[in-house]
């Protein structure tokens, strides 16, 4: 415990200084959120690649809670989905219902290559298509990982802060 | 009107609005706190009120298949904390409502809030909810003993049960908080306060894992407007348990006659007492990790003990 | 001619006529006319308590009833109280049993024993003499036992349930027999007022062994632990108007004879461990009631082993009341005894409410089974919120019937420890170390007691059906709904208005122990002598208001999208199928763990695998059962003992008619020899 | 030093006292319970310092210091010591699993705690003073010793067990009779430091027969 505290101490504040807010123009419909996107993170066939990153966005070092994100447990909560992957036939129905769930406004973020345009799955035999073929997309992070900078950015843009 | 109504009932009104109002900021300070003991920079003490804010204008939702019970339920745990806000000496130590503001009345009053979001979790016949529900009431059925008992110990200096009463015996001699009664049972009324507002290490109240979920699995259901009420109300309640346990055992500052000073006194009393509880838990669950559900019963009994122990103290230790 | 003298007559005609009429009246008219008549004993009934309550004496000897002792029919204010109970809690029952009485309750014998039974319930209280107390209480039995086993062609567990109570009952009845039988020994006549007269001068040791006899036999009667085992069995298998009357005016009768006997005919040489053998047997029962109700999924079931709660809790109050009487603090004692009786009343209108709505329930879907019920809001929107009121009232929270009397109870027994810089004298050290953890009972059986309806309600009525029989019921019959009607307005008003009733049976309770009323005249539950203030109309009042509030302010400040029905969240997967819900069994399991020292349950997983490959799982059984420890340790050596002689005597009887007569031969002998040596 | 402070330090010295009595049965790890016995040590090293300030003794004050030196700091580090030891072999630092459960000795403790007051009571009112009403303390922490020396199965907690109990001896000790403790203290402190090199040898032997120090092990000595 006392070792804890004596951490704690020392290391003191991990976050980086935030970078410039992004001045990428935001979706509409985060304009009625005010400062507070709750997301929830659906996995439609992804190799866990964006999920590290996505990990990592939320970490210490990058704080996207500062900017007003926050992920959460329950779609019904949620404002944004973040969607990461491409969509497998078996996550395509799930994905849709998950999109239903989330009460209005409501954005879908595709996060990484594979969820913008299947990347190098394309074409694979039990691949749907992209996250636009099957629920309307918002907005989308290049990178094959994205860049947890990157993904942060994409935050911003949905919370404008 | 008497002097002590008119305090009563604008001090009521008062505390009620300090606490419908801080109440959400309370969590973002808790937040806030964890947040900067992590090396994080936290999203800012008002990020919960913006959440609320969004989440009214949101659209609600009716899942198929759920009943009356499943919408009424976030207003009424909502309402009853109200009531118990406007009621317990938080700003002033007299009461709008003395026929209410009972120590027992209050405990089983905030019992019923924690029933009614644990029906809506049953209602919505998902495991989830069913499995929160049945977590939710099994701690407070264990807690109740040491609740009441606790408030026994407080009780039998005051001669009474009234919050009121407490408060001005209280009041009257200083020396009796440093009595090994009054810390037990503030210690014992701690774990119980850990345990009812679903902190660490009872129930982790930022978990995304269903099946370590008390409090959340109740309410994975609710969305917009709903939720936003279940979040504010969930705030009020630890505000409202953090400000009982201050006023019971330091209620310096509390407003005793009515007076515009008095009463802004009382506020900043109240605000910065609850504040400083309120960062001291959050600091205190840096610390902690969750324990296993049947580990809780162990806390429990401990507490039961300390109550127990506070009781016989305060006959042992004349 | 006064009014408690014409209604108890009018009770008495009333029945008989129904009887009568059960007799003769064909099948299909005869449930309305006798539940017509029957209800009229009841209302009777409730006006004798009610004016008695308000003052009125009455007391009649009818010598050629009986003969030897004839009948002697006195009502004070206790029997009163208990009077009106018993004539309420029968009105709504005999309502109810005009529809209820539908489906095979309509011949002629289940029809006739119904209103004797409640006119026994009706005498009991208001026996004036020892001899017509046992005959009433005697009469209660076995009407209440005829009832019990009244659908016994359709459900074989019956007849066990039948035989378990016939012989607790009647153990219990030999107890008071003896108990009472000791009191008037000394006494000349067997008028109360003779025995209250000649209790000043029996010895101790006598006077305890009285009581002790009667606190069993009565004890029994009200479900106390741990002679309780029949409760739990004939309750549930009674019809559900039955169970009704059983469950919240007859087990009220126990209280009431140990009341009776402790605070009334033995009050002179009452003793404090007598009092603290109550209190420990109210606080046992109280908790290992609750206990067994939390883990039981049989709904009447559950609301019998609640029965046993409650009257545990009665116990304390009254257990509490003479502790105090017998370290010379009356105004509590009389506070104490106010709670008990209050949780009396409250109890009868709640658990009466209960048991109609499980009638209703069963009599809808044909079981009593949580694990398969659910849903039913849907099809019976009535019965729910009936069952929702009831099962409001009984978790004790507020705004609730229970509420108040344990309120009540909890002041009483804080109180009860004086400031510590008190005297030593004041606080003598059995009330320091018993009043905390009779405090800590109490809180934890409230607690339970909120798991236990949580679950009843929850899991019964609200999520989805886990049955056909659960989706497809339909609402009561209107007769069966005004009855559970009835209950519920009752329920009701002793939980918001509860002075309407408190103040005089708080006057009752204060002419027991001699001490000034304990409760003011007002809206508010006042205390006198002790401070406390509690007024649920103003809870109430400020609950609503701040509904409106909530409501109000966020559609005004932030206004109002249209509500949007979805599909439940099942995380993206297909629909969710019942079998995903929490069932009772399920819901208790947590608590179950939890206290599995002292429930020890039983349970056993059968794995089936495939013959293929033992990786495969054909299927996981998995059953779990809650035995009574007690019944397993106290009742099943004595049963084991008794068929054992049982076996050995019947060697004596070979079946030849010589040996018979030879016995009678020897018996006659030995009389002769006795004679001639004494 | 005036009354109140005096009844106050009294109180919180005496409930710190019965405050870790009960932490040492609620707690798992050994390592934790030995840091509460210690801090046991100077809960009572403080109460009789309170007594000896109270009524101007020298000797008093100077067996305050020899029992914070004895309670708080030989004795923990002998059973540090033999922790140590037993860290270096194989065997779990935790008390796994009790004889009795954590939950159920925890309330059994508070019933402990109301049997000794109620036992206690008559001998307080022969003669109430602030030192006397402490009495039932020393009684409940003589109590719950018993208790963990009963229920629990490592070697450690049995030795916590046994000083629990001598240490409510020596509170009850010097709250009923203060001022004349001395022999007792000294006599008392002389053969709990003999029993417990007895205990440490005997652990000593049992690590180096079995491996660990489970208790139950003994019962292979039986047959």
């Amino acid at each position: 415990m006392l070792g804890l505290w004596r951490r704690i101490r020392r290391l003191g504040r991990i976050a980086e200084p935030a970078p410039e807010p992004p001045s990428t123009d935001r979706p509409d419909a985060a304009e009625q959120l005010g400062g507070s996107v709750q997301i929830r993170h659906v996995d439609a066939g992804s190799c866990n690649g964006c999920e590290i990153e996505i990990g990592a966005a939320f970490g210490p070092v990058h704080d996207g809670e500062r900017y007003g994100a926050r992920l959460v447990a329950s779609p019904r909560h949620a404002d944004a989905l973040i969607v990461t992957g491409a969509v497998t036939r078996n996550m395509t129905e799930p994905l849709r219902r998950t999109y239903e769930a989330v009460p209005r406004p409501r954005m879908v973020v595709a996060v990484g290559d594979c969820a913008r345009n299947c990347g190098v799955f394309a074409g694979a035999y039990g691949v749907t298509g992209p996250v636009s073929a099957v629920v309307p997309v918002d907005l989308e992070v290049p990178g094959c990982p994205p860049r947890p900078e990157a993904i942060v950015a994409a935050l911003r843009t949905l919370t404008g802060r | 009107m008497t002097d002590s109504t008119t305090l009563g009932l604008v001090g009521g009104l008062l505390q009620a609005v300090v606490i419908v109002a801080g109440a959400p900021l309370l969590v973002g300070l808790m937040r806030q706190v964890r947040a900067r003991m992590e090396g994080r920079v936290g999203a800012g003490i008002t990020q919960p009120w913006r959440d609320l804010r969004k989440q009214f204008r949101k659209e609600p939702i009716t899942p198929r298949g759920t009943s009356e019970v499943f919408r009424a339920a976030p207003v009424a745990m909502v309402a009853i904390t109200l009531v118990v806000a406007a009621i317990a000496p938080f700003v002033t130590a007299a009461s709008p409502l003395p026929g209410v503001a009972d120590l027992f009345v209050v405990v089983a009053l905030l019992a019923t809030g924690t029933v009614a979001i644990a029906l809506a979790g049953i209602d919505t016949g998902t495991a989830f909810g069913g499995m929160g529900a049945s977590r939710e009431t099994t701690i407070l059925a264990l807690v109740e003993p040491t609740a009441l008992v606790a408030i026994f110990a407080l009780s039998v200096r005051a001669g009474s049960t009234n919050l009121s009463a407490i408060v001005d015996s209280t009041l009257a001699e200083p020396s009796a908080v440093l009595s090994p009664a009054a810390l037990l049972a503030a210690a014992a009324l701690v774990l119980v306060i850990v345990a009812e507002t679903g902190r660490l290490p009872v129930d982790n109240p930022a978990t995304h894992l269903e099946l370590t979920m008390v409090h959340e699995a109740m309410v994975l259901e609710y969305a917009g407007p709903d939720l936003a009420l279940i979040e504010l109300g969930s705030a009020m309640r630890s505000a409202v348990y953090l400000g009982l346990l201050a006023n019971l055992f330091v209620p310096w500052g509390i407003a005793t006659e009515a007076g515009v000073l008095a009463l802004l006194v009382g506020v900043v009393a109240f605000v910065v007492k609850v504040g400083v509880l309120g960062a001291a838990l959050a600091a205190a669950e840096v610390f902690l990790a969750k324990v296993r559900l049947f580990r809780v019963p162990e806390l429990l009994a401990g507490s039961f003990l300390l109550a127990l122990l506070a009781v016989t103290a305060s006959y042992v230790l004349a | 001619m006064n009014t408690v003298e014409v209604a108890l007559g009018c009770a008495a005609g009333s029945a008989l006529l129904a009887v009568l009429a059960a007799l003769v009246v064909r099948r299909r008219a005869r449930p309305a006319v006798v539940g017509t008549l029957t209800a009229i004993t009841g209302a009777a009934g409730v006006v004798a308590g009610a004016a008695a309550l308000l003052g009125e004496r009455f007391a009649v000897e009818l010598p050629w009833i009986v003969p030897l002792s004839g009948i002697a029919l006195t009502v004070d204010g206790l029997g009163a109280a208990f009077l009106a109970v018993s004539g309420a809690v029968a009105v709504a029952a005999a309502i109810y049993g005009i529809g209820y009485s539908h489906h095979g309750l309509d011949s002629r014998g289940v029809q006739a024993t119904f209103p004797l039974f409640v006119l026994s319930l009706l005498l009991v209280p208001a026996a004036g003499s020892i001899t017509t107390f046992l005959v009433c209480w005697e009469l209660m039995a076995l009407t209440s036992l005829v009832l019990v086993v009244s659908e016994h062609r359709r459900r074989a567990e019956v007849a066990s349930a039948a035989r378990w109570y016939a012989v607790m009952t009647h153990l219990g009845f030999v107890a008071v027999l003896i108990g009472l039988l000791i009191l008037s020994a000394p006494a000349d006549g067997d008028t109360f007022a003779a025995v209250r007269a000649a209790a000043a001068d029996l010895s101790p040791a006598v006077a305890g062994t009285a009581f002790v006899l009667c606190l069993a036999g009565f004890g029994s009667k009200s479900g106390i632990v741990p002679l309780h085992a029949w409760l739990p069995r004939a309750h549930p298998e009674a019809p559900s108007h039955v169970s009704a009357l059983m469950s919240a005016a007859m087990v009220n009768l126990g209280v009431y004879g140990i009341v009776r006997v402790g605070f009334d005919l033995l009050a002179v040489d009452a003793e404090r461990w007598w009092w603290l053998l109550v209190l420990v047997l109210g606080a046992i029962s109280a908790g290992y009631g609750i206990l067994q109700a939390v883990v039981s999924t049989d709904l009447k079931r559950l609301l019998a082993h609640s029965t046993t709660e409650n009257m545990g809790l009665v116990l304390v109050g009254v257990g509490a009341s003479g502790l105090f009487a017998s370290i010379g603090s009356p105004v509590l004692a009389a506070l104490a005894l106010t709670a008990a009786l209050m949780h009396v009343v409250g109890h009868a209108a709640f658990k009466t409410l209960l048991f109609l709505a499980a009638g209703s329930v069963l009599h809808a879907t044909g079981t009593r089974d949580l694990d398969s019920l659910g849903g039913l809001r849907t099809g019976m929107p009535l019965t729910t919120a009936a069952f929702g009121l009831g099962a409001l009232a009984a978790s004790a929270l507020p705004p609730g019937t229970a509420f108040v009397s344990e309120w009540v109870l909890l002041q009483s027994l804080i109180h009860g420890l004086p400031a510590p810089d008190a005297a030593p004298a004041a606080a003598p050290t059995v009330t320091v170390v018993v009043l905390p953890l009779a405090v800590a009972v109490v809180a934890l059986t409230a607690g339970l007691a909120v798991v236990t309806f949580v679950k009843a309600f929850g899991v019964g009525f609200l999520a989805r059906p886990r049955s056909d029989a659960a989706a497809h019921a339909i609402e009561s019959p209107a007769t069966m709904l005004a009855g559970m009607g009835l209950a519920a307005v009752a329920a009701t008003v002793l939980a918001v208005a509860p002075t309407l009733v408190l103040p005089t049976l708080g006057r009752v309770a204060a002419g027991l122990v001699g001490s000034p009323a304990p409760i003011a005249d007002a809206v508010s539950v006042e205390l006198v002598g002790v401070t406390g203030l509690l007024s649920p109309v103003l809870v109430v009042v400020a609950l609503v208001v701040a509904a409106v509030l909530v409501v109000a302010i966020p559609r005004v400040l932030a206004g109002r999208r249209a509500r949007r029905e979805a599909r439940l969240w099942d995380c993206g997967g297909g629909p969710l199928s019942p079998r995903t819900e929490y069932t009772a069994t399920s819901f208790a399991e947590p608590l179950q763990r939890v206290f599995d020292t002292v429930l020890q349950p039983v349970q056993d997983v059968d794995v089936t695998h495939h013959q293929e490959s033992r990786y495969l799982i054909a299927a996981v059984e998995y059953r779990r059962r809650v035995p009574d420890r007690i019944e397993r340790h106290l009742y099943e050596p004595v049963l084991s003992f008794v068929t054992r002689w049982g076996r050995a005597g019947r060697a004596l009887a070979t079946g030849s008619v010589h040996r018979y007569l030879g016995y009678g031969l020897c018996t006659l002998c030995a009389l002769m020899l006795l004679l001639v040596l004494a | 030093m005036s009354d109140t402070a005096y009844v106050q330090l009294l109180n919180l010295t005496a409930g710190a006292v019965l405050l870790c009595a009960v932490l040492v049965l609620w707690r798992r790890e050994l390592a934790v319970i030995i840091r509460l016995f210690a801090a046991q040590g100077v809960a009572l090293a403080a109460l009789i310092a309170v007594l000896a300030w109270h009524e101007g003794s020298p000797e008093l004050a100077v067996l305050a210091a020899g029992v914070a030196v004895l309670r708080a700091g030989v004795l923990p580090a002998v059973l540090r010591r033999a922790l140590g030891t037993a860290r270096e072999g194989t065997e779990p630092v935790r008390e796994v699993r009790p004889v009795v459960n954590v939950a159920a000795s925890l309330l059994a403790a508070a019933l402990l705690t109301l049997l000794a007051f109620a036992v206690s009571r008559p001998i307080v009112e022969l003669a109430p003073s602030p030192a006397t009403q402490a009495v039932p303390i020393g009684m409940a922490v003589v109590l719950i010793g018993f208790f963990v020396l009963v229920t629990r199965r490592r070697a450690v907690s049995h030795l916590v067990g046994f000083l629990l109990m001598d240490n409510g001896i020596t509170a009850v000790g010097f709250l009923t009779t203060a001022g004349i403790g001395l022999i007792v203290e000294v006599g008392v402190a002389l053969d709990v430091l003999l029993a417990l090199l007895v205990l440490q040898v005997l652990t000593g032997r049992m690590r180096e027969a079995f491996g660990n120090t489970d208790l139950d092990e003994l019962r292979e000595l039986h047959d």
